[in-house]
């Protein structure tokens, strides 16, 4: 028992096989897709097979795929290129309660260039209501994103109502699927899309490859500017070896979807129930059911994130948190507090992402660890002194 | 990200714990920014005979207040009152900027106990209640970045450490390097 | 002699060291720098020392370099970034003639917002002159941007002295060495340049991973809004791997430069030494001393660039041109343009930029391949018998 | 890029030349433009006798003009005619949508040595100077991509075939996926 690292949802391992097809590609064939000659044919080719590779993936034609440089600039692509495209048709938009900060930033910026942000709430799981996007559109309105799963909560949201209410409105929608893509079945024609972001290493691919889905014929305007590079959407020399990974890494998410989805259902629920019911006064955060087959996630009360996900790394495990602590900012997730959960309940924050290999006896050896470590933390909280005593004189 | 040190008081934390018949307690801090904490203090002539706490907060914030405690110790309340966060900080071998505010939580914590056991011996209403309703009258000012109640006039935030940049059209905090009021909209130059 | 690849500026492989470098960051230290368990930390740390190496290679601070994924997106965020983080002061930008596209069309995209650009031509080496770019500032130029060195013609702009002339008005100056860090000295302080975009894959590291230097206290709005990543001014989870190997190759590029400098130099010029004596009617493009150590650039007459590159492929030589049959666009290089071409002459273009490893008898393998494939494509061109038809009545 | 066939004209281009005492003379093209084809015919009995030609270009040019000057070898001038470019394009095995407007290029100046043929035949003054004459007198429209001169109401480009949008605010042409328009900054809807 080496450990375990539950912290998917911010790196993974790239897959051997992936790494394999990517290693010719930096020092034998190393060309350059928009040179002529052979060396970067040889290079056209490989980023067109990998192009073709994404594509199957979520159903779309390869010409339908962009490729960027990470699923922060796929959303940025998505929400300032297609806001900026589409001004001539009106200036707002609308974001959910619970997007990904590289969508709600692009947002920020849109506002100071005129448009204006509308967000949508959710529930108590996370859960935007399509009726909800519905009557938030408006004459005005020309994109709209929710995102197909929630990173930090897992939920996965309701797209395809979503996507039937904006084409019925003629507004665009956008779908940040970084989440989601590789790891749950993703059709973007029955979903009926007409954009979509996903990334390579959410699902054993590679750093620094990701992709923008745009239908044909939706305008955007692209971010970075410059060669003809993905068909005059996003210039720049194309990260050839990332691509091929990201390529090779949709493939394999493809062939092995259902074996995969099955098998970590299985060993989240696993987890899910022996966290509740190994310790006390621990609560599920998102959805129960509608939720990403690897992605478990709970508040744990009276203890802050940081000191648990220390306290589990020290044990060899390794876990995410959305408490104010253990962001940069010292701001509480804003999916958590959207999510209305009590601001002090929030500091709890534990989020377990797992990997395509995890096992059976990781879970349980987390589930052994788990309950020592929030009682060595809860032994000097002051809250959970208080919520003793409170208990006491209830029962007194 | 933390020192040795840190990630060691963090691992065993010295004087942990409350005390029930404390000569003084002071608490800071508040569990909806994620980080609060409890001193106890027993007093005997003149000095800090015994120091316990309880922290709700990040490693940092449980390290800082393990080694407020055990630096306390022993000290009279004079020295006590004398602890700064550089010094905490420094013993600490370090804290990233971010986390220096953990480091203001434990002094802090230990002076308002300090200063309730002064209070209860002089008798007199403890001074912060007062400044503390005056304060919520105020408009108060918050951190753009984590919310932290500022003082006035700051030019950094005291917990995040981030510098700050007010706006002279509506008197608003922002973040330097950012060109628009976050509040108003107006240019910050 | 397997060959000549001679078109580095479009690519090149990976060096070994770099490739070494890099590979551990794949599968194994595989964290997220941003995660605070300790797989995360061991990237975090690998993340400072390729930001620490990078620094010095241009003599700046490390944390005045911002991690992009493309010199493209360095030269976007640079343009676009300062410009609209200064647009209360002004709106008037600065671009030579001879930039990138990715600097000309980023300034397009300004000129949507309300900037106004204005272009300083060049002369017919390529070279910018300092005095018309301090003449065409005025009370609303925020920014001014050219190039240390051009990837077309290899001309070395004077950009101390434009810096100068910039500070001294209090314009901020950005240059694209895109082309010349790593393969020429550059020391941002001695320059005094507040901005300036390098990209590893011209100097011997990967695809992916590109820098710009930002000096403290410069304000810049993002490219790509969302997390903090690279201190709240470029978002995306950090492309890890081929940081690292920006990192290194940028410290096997300081430690190499004097004498790579000197090596090449000596090769590029017995190329073009041999080129304009080996085939009449060849002219040199750029300057033929401020010049890139590794870049020889042509114009071969009455013949067009793209059938020479497929002719030189086929001899196992790869070239590169900026005629306009090469273009994806089907237009003549901008810059040949802007230098004062002949539009004819310039479909002639022919560029070679030489690897590291360059040999001599590579050189001498392309004198000795490129008069026959000249001799070929003139044999069947209307322009070549035109010319010597006209020749003859002449000399008559 | 290129299909082997396309290559395989490229390394060994057939007919390359030109014939003195040539029974018609086409040029196309211009090197401004990066492509310039001249065509040169032999006719005997209403059948091409020989063809030749010079080609300024790129490979894919080169392959056009030798392949066009294959098939048209022995044709009645009627068949020869008839010859198009798409016949070439797929002769060729394809070519990149980009180089489309090379196998114009081939066709076109092939029929402008047999109209010249034909003219000189009825001794009549050419058609084509007349219409460039005209047209010199018009507006030009330009491909916003490849500068080529546009026909009347063009939706494609016939040189680099990108799909064109038309500013209704100025008339002018624009790339389609353009929000404004290039030349007056009118949005193009
Ligand atoms: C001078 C210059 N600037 C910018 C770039 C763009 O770099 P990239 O292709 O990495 O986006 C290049 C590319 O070769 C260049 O030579
Ligand atoms: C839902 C979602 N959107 C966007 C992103 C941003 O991806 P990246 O870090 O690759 O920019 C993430 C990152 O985990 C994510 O989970
Ligand atoms: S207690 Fe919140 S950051 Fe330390
Ligand atoms: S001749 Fe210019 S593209 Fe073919």
């Amino acid at each position: 028992m080496s450990g375990f690292y539950a912290d998917r949802q911010a790196a993974a391992p790239v897959r051997p096989e992936v790494l394999e097809a990517m290693l010719p590609f930096f020092a034998e064939n190393f060309g350059n897709p928009q040179s002529l000659h052979s060396a970067g044919q040889r290079a056209a080719r490989a980023l067109q097979a990998a192009r073709e590779q994404v594509a199957r993936l979520i159903n779309c034609l390869p010409e339908e795929i962009i490729f960027v440089s990470s699923g922060s600039e796929a959303n940025n692509l998505a929400i300032k290129g297609l806001a900026l495209a589409s001004q001539a048709r009106g200036k707002q938009i609308i974001i959910s309660a619970i997007e990904h900060v590289s969508v709600i930033r692009a947002a920020r910026f849109l506002e100071k260039l005129g448009f204006k942000t509308v967000q949508v709430p959710v529930d108590g799981y996370g859960l935007v209501d399509p009726g909800k996007v519905a009557e938030a559109i408006n004459a005005d309105t020309v994109l709209v994103s929710v995102m197909m799963a929630n990173n930090e909560v897992g939920t996965i949201e309701p797209v395809a109502e979503i996507a039937r209410f904006c084409r019925s409105k003629g507004v665009i929608f956008h779908s940040d699927a970084v989440a989601a893509a590789g790891n749950i079945p993703v059709d973007v024609r029955a979903l009926g899309l007409e954009a979509m972001s996903l990334a390579a290493d959410q699902f054993g691919g590679p750093k620094g490859a990701a992709a923008l889905y745009l239908k044909k014929g939706t305008k955007i305007t692209p971010l970075v500017d410059g060669g003809v590079q993905e068909n005059n959407r996003r210039a720049g020399t194309e990260n050839v070896p990332a691509i091929v990974g990201l390529g090779r890494a949709a493939e394999l998410a493809r062939l092995e979807m259902d074996n995969k989805v099955r098998r970590l259902t299985l060993l989240r629920d696993r987890l899910i129930r022996g966290a509740l019911t190994g310790v006390d006064e621990v609560v599920l955060t998102g959805h129960p059911e509608k939720r990403l087959p690897h992605h478990a996630s709970f508040c744990v009360k009276f203890i802050e994130g940081e000191a648990m996900l220390l306290g589990l790394d020290l044990n060899g495990i390794q876990v995410a948190s959305g408490s104010a602590c253990t962001s940069r900012s010292l701001r509480t997730s804003h999916v958590l507090t959207a999510m209305g959960l009590d601001p002090a309940v929030a500091q709890g924050s534990l989020v377990l992402t797992l990997l395509d290999g995890t096992g059976e006896e990781q879970v349980d050896y987390f589930l052994e660890k788990f309950p020592p470590v929030v009682r060595r933390l809860r032994e000097m909280s002051p809250l959970y002194t208080r919520y003793l005593e409170e208990r006491k004189d209830v029962h007194r | 990200m933390y020192t040795d040190k840190v990630m060691e008081h963090f691992m065993h934390p010295r004087n942990v714990g409350t005390i029930p018949d404390a000569d003084g307690v002071g608490e800071v801090g508040n569990p909806v920014c994620g980080d609060m904490m409890t001193f106890y203090i027993k007093v005997k002539d003149g000095r800090l005979e015994d120091v316990k706490y309880q922290t709700f907060g990040c490693g940092a914030a449980i390290a800082v207040s393990s080694l407020v405690s055990e630096i306390a110790k022993g000290k009279t309340l004079e020295e006590a009152m004398k602890i700064t966060r550089e010094q905490v900080a420094e013993e600490l071998g370090g804290l990233p900027p971010h986390k220096m505010h953990c480091s203001n939580l434990g002094a802090d914590a230990l002076h308002k106990a300090i200063e309730n056991y002064l209070n209860k011996q002089t008798d007199r209403k403890p001074e912060a209640e007062g400044e503390e309703k005056q304060s919520r009258d105020k408009k108060n000012f918050h951190c753009p970045s984590c919310d932290f109640i500022l003082p006035e006039r700051a030019l950094v935030c005291p917990r995040c450490q981030l510098k700050l940049v007010r706006c002279e059209h509506c008197n608003e905090y922002n973040l330097e390097g950012e060109e628009t009021c976050r509040h108003c909209g107006a240019g910050l130059i």
